[in-house]
């Protein structure tokens, strides 16, 4: 009784070792089951999802103009204080004075990408780029003014 | 190599002075060779203190797979690693224990600061008593890569700026010029 | 093709030595040259040899794991373990303080001669042999435990628990097993009727012992790579590196080049178990042949003696890899408990078997 | 570090005193643990929190109902989703809030697929905490199907921040329900070979078969939940128990062990996975139409008082207890987090054991650092 006790044991644990090297065995066999991506090299062909969040960008058109006006909804509903917005006051055309934005400061190292402030902005003056490629050397680099030089505001957004 | 010239370099490391080669060919040649060999074997420590160590796991994973540039050889002890990716936050209790590791480490060794809560203390900036307000108060950074958590591609992309940088490295016309 | 067929190492080695000769001509110098060239061209060997064993490593672990593994330095990253050497080399070499330094840098030092020692006496190729001495195979067992002095060195003189820790598993590891070995190696032995390795070879002339000796060779065989595998310190038996429980183990306080001697050792150690291996059981350069067909023999005979050796050694080395990165680590005690209550009660029975088997003429 | 980090080699008692981390390989970030030893045998563990602690508590307090949820993902960073309902449920609760049905199977959904690769990562960190390098890569290839579903969908592929007060943040991404039933085929055909490389397997039979035994009485007293407790056979699920979202729509089994050791805790969450695939398939094609996101005013504020909601992850019984006093911010947030009452247990799970029963037993208690230490 016992040898058989300690004989099955023998066959059963060279059994499951075998079925183990049996699923590497496969894989090893089988390489077309690889499931690598080659990084750098498929830059080209890589996209990311549309929804997908790499930073937060301001998008200008043509005339070098931005939706931004420069409310602060997104610097109140911001967390962690990713957003600083400097404004300036502005004099329009026919005399009046208007707030505007001075500088639409982004740290992107402080920020987690959590989308709270493209949803708070009413304007939709900002929103997530899919770019994730942010490696810098130094740090000062990641902070970021998202208003380009002598943006301005777009017409009919208020 | 080709195709890490090829990839839109970062941008310029600040204070870097690009001289000419002065220090003869030989020189200039056998830092070339330790160039390559230490930045295409960098070795990282298994160091990972919270949501970015998933993220670093996930490279070192079949889909990503860190182990092309030949990094997957993570080591669990500091004295045979080349590498230390921060990956996760580094609060006041971990902070000496991060030095200690980092000066436990053997030159040359390089560091990578992965995610916002490394660089800045990322989320955890305002209102917390508790961590450190980003690593390089505490050991000195080689490479900063903001996200929360970056992808894999991210930290991918920052071991190839990382690689750049060990490329620009003067080892032995260093240290002719401080015999001289 | 008839260079290749008549190609003979000990021609080879007749030239070199005629050659010397002419210019040396005190006996004492000329023989202590001849010994310092068949060192380094060993060592060169045994170096390029691990290049090429890490690097395989490197992609059948890739390859199991669904992944690509290195493929960027140089031609498919078959350089990339070059990149790690000089990397290793160049840096810098650290003694921790509380270190007792002497043994401290002993010990990978000892633990690569002990490794490298063992290839003396194997037949790489027909008439390719450094040593051919007449107790090949209690040499190899005796040398090849040479190692664990090396790890027992390193662990006691790191001044790291973990360290000690690992030494000291490594220690009780490796003398435990090293019965097994012995016991599996001595089936052989006594079916062949000598101790020297190249006699072994020649014995199996007719047909390897894994085929002549029915089922109580090939358990011994199972035995044997089993046991070896815990010798060399290989997964799942790394009891004494356990990454996941001692951090590093042994060489948890070892940096650079000392670290890149201890690789250096573990991968020739893999490469003589899996030579010993392949020339007890598997017949070494011998071809494949079976007694009495004297035509299939002869096609057999085409192929190189060395290729012979070589694919029957990378295969064992392959299966050990693929152990390596399929099981799951064994706990230390169970890892006695395999020895001492699996493989020696069995080995001891297949030795009696063996000898049954020779005394009566059962094999073939 | 001086006190916190033993010195002495051996104690008076000749006991050999090891530091496991706060850095190494097998505690699965920043913990410490103090191991007394007696050869290899573990005589007494005493665990050393605090080196990742964030104070997400006390952040959040000045943070606003709205924002306070994105700091949970970073707590328990491997059900970030299920943090995010947990706190999303207690506003909810304060405010009184009916969630539109779509919301709740949105949730669900996401919650199970969370709980799936937040298994699969358990799954292969367990090999790799073994020994076994292998199944590692075979559980991150499928994660990463689930990461791709994540990210389509939310956004992200870690710390989704999907979950507003109310309902989600954006309705499904139009290729949600395709994708994620292909993944589930995906996986379902993959249990097998799981069982093939890992479970069968008789060393990982004899690593995980009577080790670190916690008894029923043991895992009650000392608050242990999830599939660590239900490994004992306590039977603790909140999806079963309180059923929140749309729990109470599915039909899916609470699966209880009577081992109480390691084998029966691995055993729990390979069948968790199943039960998680099943309760997918339950809801996927029925998702219902309308609102994903309920009306809720700009600034939130909740009625004076004390909000208590449970939730059940992947690790265990997640709290989120809400003190307020009518403003824009909590007064006090605590949470109850699995991690750190199963960590509790762990001294009286490795008494007795090797150092490699040590890392069998963390490794299927399934700890998230930063879920213990917040």
């Amino acid at each position: 009784m016992f040898l058989k006790e300690y004989f099955g044991t023998i066959y059963k644990s060279i059994k499951s070792l075998l079925v183990g090297m049996k699923v590497t065995g496969y894989y090893f066999t089988h390489l077309d089951e690889i499931k690598t991506e080659e990084y750098p090299d498929n830059r080209a062909t890589l996209k990311m999802f549309d929804r997908f969040r790499g930073e937060v960008v301001m998008p200008h058109d043509d005339n070098n103009e931005h939706r931004c006006t420069g409310c602060q909804a997104c610097e109140i509903a911001c967390p962690n204080g990713t957003i600083k917005i400097i404004t300036k006051q502005e004099i329009l055309e026919d005399g009046k004075k208007k707030k505007r934005i001075d500088a639409f400061v982004y740290h992107l190292d402080l920020c987690t990408m959590c989308n709270l402030c493209v949803v708070a902005c009413p304007s939709d003056a900002i929103v997530m780029a899919q770019n994730f490629e942010h490696s810098v050397y130094d740090k000062k680099q990641l902070k970021k003014i998202l208003n380009q030089p002598d943006s301005k505001l777009m017409q009919g957004v208020e | 190599m080709e195709i890490n010239k090829s990839m839109e370099g970062p941008l310029t490391f600040p204070g870097q002075v690009h001289e000419t080669a002065d220090g003869g060919i030989l020189v200039t040649k056998l830092d070339d060779v330790i160039n390559w060999a230490r930045s295409n074997s960098l070795w990282p420590l298994v160091f990972g203190t919270s949501c970015c160590a998933i993220e670093m796991m996930s490279a070192a994973g079949a889909k990503h797979d860190w182990s092309r540039f030949g990094f997957e050889v993570a080591r669990a002890t500091p004295r045979q690693a080349d590498l230390i990716i921060v990956a996760g936050t580094i609060v006041m209790k971990m902070a000496p224990v991060l030095k200690r590791l980092y000066d436990q480490m053997p030159e040359p060794k390089y560091v990578i600061a992965m995610g916002a809560c490394t660089i800045s203390g990322g989320p955890f900036f305002y209102n917390t008593y508790s961590v450190v307000k980003g690593v390089d108060h505490v050991i000195p950074v080689d490479v900063y890569i903001p996200g929360c958590p970056p992808r894999p591609e991210a930290l991918l992309h920052s071991m190839i700026t990382l690689q750049e940088k060990i490329k620009n490295e003067q080892y032995f016309k260093k240290k002719i010029e401080d015999v001289r | 093709m008839k260079i290749l067929l008549t190609y003979s190492f000990s021609s080879l080695a007749t030239y070199i030595h005629n050659l010397l000769a002419e210019l040396i001509t005190n006996s004492l110098l000329l023989q202590v040259t001849e010994m310092v060239i068949l060192g380094v061209s060993l060592i060169a060997f045994l170096v390029v040899l691990c290049f090429f064993l890490g690097y395989m490593e490197r992609k059948v672990a890739a390859f199991m794991e669904i992944r690509l593994g290195p493929n960027r330095v140089g031609p498919k990253g078959s350089m990339q373990i070059v990149a790690d050497t000089l990397k290793l080399l160049l840096k810098e070499g650290l003694t921790p303080d509380s270190a007792d330094k002497f043994l401290f840098n002993l010990a990978p030092v000892i633990m690569v001669i002990g490794s490298m020692m063992v290839i003396a006496p194997i037949a790489f190729a027909k008439d390719f042999q450094l040593y051919d001495i007449n107790i090949g195979v209690l040499y190899v067992s005796a040398v090849s435990s040479l190692g664990v002095i090396g790890i027992l060195m390193a662990g006691w003189s790191s001044n790291n628990k973990y360290s000690l820790l690992g030494a000291m598993r490594s220690g009780a590891q490796i003398v435990s097993y090293e019965l097994s070995v012995g016991l599996s190696l001595i089936s052989i032995v006594v079916l062949s009727g000598s101790l020297s390795l190249g006699d072994i070879v020649r014995s199996q002339e007719n047909g390897w012992w894994i085929i002549k000796g029915h089922i109580p060779v090939i358990i011994s065989f199972v035995i044997f790579i089993i046991a070896s595998t815990a010798e060399i310190n290989r997964a799942p038996f790394d009891m004494a590196e356990a990454e996941q429980e001692l951090t590093g183990g042994f060489h948890t306080e070892y940096a650079g080049m000392k670290f890149a001697m201890f690789l250096l050792s573990e991968y020739i150690n893999l490469f003589v178990v899996s030579a010993v291996a392949a020339t007890l059981f598997l017949g070494g350069w011998m071809p494949f042949h079976i007694g009495g067909l004297d035509g299939f023999n002869h096609i057999m005979d085409f192929i190189p003696s060395s290729v012979w050796f070589f694919s029957k050694t990378f295969l064992i080395i392959f299966i050990i890899m693929q152990f390596r990165w399929t099981f799951p680590r064994l706990r230390v005690d169970q890892l006695l408990t395999l020895e001492w209550k699996y493989l020696l009660p069995i080995s001891m029975v297949n030795v009696i078997l063996v000898t049954v088997m020779a005394i009566m003429g059962w094999h073939f | 570090m001086r006190g916190l980090i033993e010195d002495d080699y051996v104690t008076d008692e000749g006991e050999f005193v090891i530091n496991i981390g706060p850095q190494h390989p097998s505690t699965h970030g920043v913990l410490h643990l103090k191991v007394w030893l007696d050869g290899e045998t573990v005589k007494k563990v005493q665990p050393h929190l605090g080196f990742i602690h964030r104070s997400i508590e006390k952040m959040s307090e000045s943070l606003s109902y709205r924002n306070f949820i994105f700091a949970t993902s970073r707590m328990d960073y491997l059900a970030a989703h299920i943090n995010n309902e947990a706190c999303a449920l207690t506003v909810e609760k304060g405010l009184q809030l009916e969630v539109p049905d779509r919301a709740k199977y949105i949730r669900t959904i996401l919650a199970e697929l969370t709980r799936l690769q937040s298994h699969l990562l358990w799954w292969g960190c367990t090999g790799l905490d073994l020994g076994a390098v292998t199944p590692f890569f075979y559980a991150f290839r499928e994660r990463e199907y689930i990461m791709e579903i994540m990210e389509e969908t939310c956004g992200a592929r870690l710390t989704q921040n999907f979950m507003v007060p109310g309902g989600v943040m954006y309705d499904i991404h139009p290729n949600f329900q395709k994708r994620t039933k292909e993944v589930l085929i995906q996986i379902k055909s993959k249990f097998q070979e799981y069982d093939n490389i890992m479970t069968g397997n008789v060393i990982f039979e004899n690593r995980t078969k009577g080790v670190g035994f916690l008894s029923k009485e043991d895992a009650i007293s000392y608050g242990v939940t999830g599939p660590t407790a239900r490994a004992s056979g306590v039977s603790c699920d909140i999806r079963k128990l309180i059923p929140y979202s749309a729990y109470d729509q599915v039909q899916f089994d609470e699966i209880l062990g009577t081992g109480g050791d390691c084998y029966a805790r691995y055993m729990i969450r390979m069948h968790e996975m199943k039960q998680s695939v099943s309760i997918i398939e339950q809801l996927i094609d029925n998702i219902p139409e309308g609102e994903f996101q309920a009306k809720t005013k700009n600034v939130i504020k909740l009625p004076k008082g004390e909000f208590y909601q449970r939730v059940e992850t992947p690790r265990g019984e997640l709290g989120v207890f809400i003190v307020s006093d009518g403003a824009a911010s909590p007064y006090r947030i605590k949470y109850r987090s699995p991690g750190f009452s199963n960590l509790s247990a762990l001294p009286l799970m490795a008494k007795g054991g090797k150092i490699g029963d040590l890392v069998a037993i963390m490794s299927t208690i399934d700890l998230v650092i930063p879920d213990i230490d917040r």
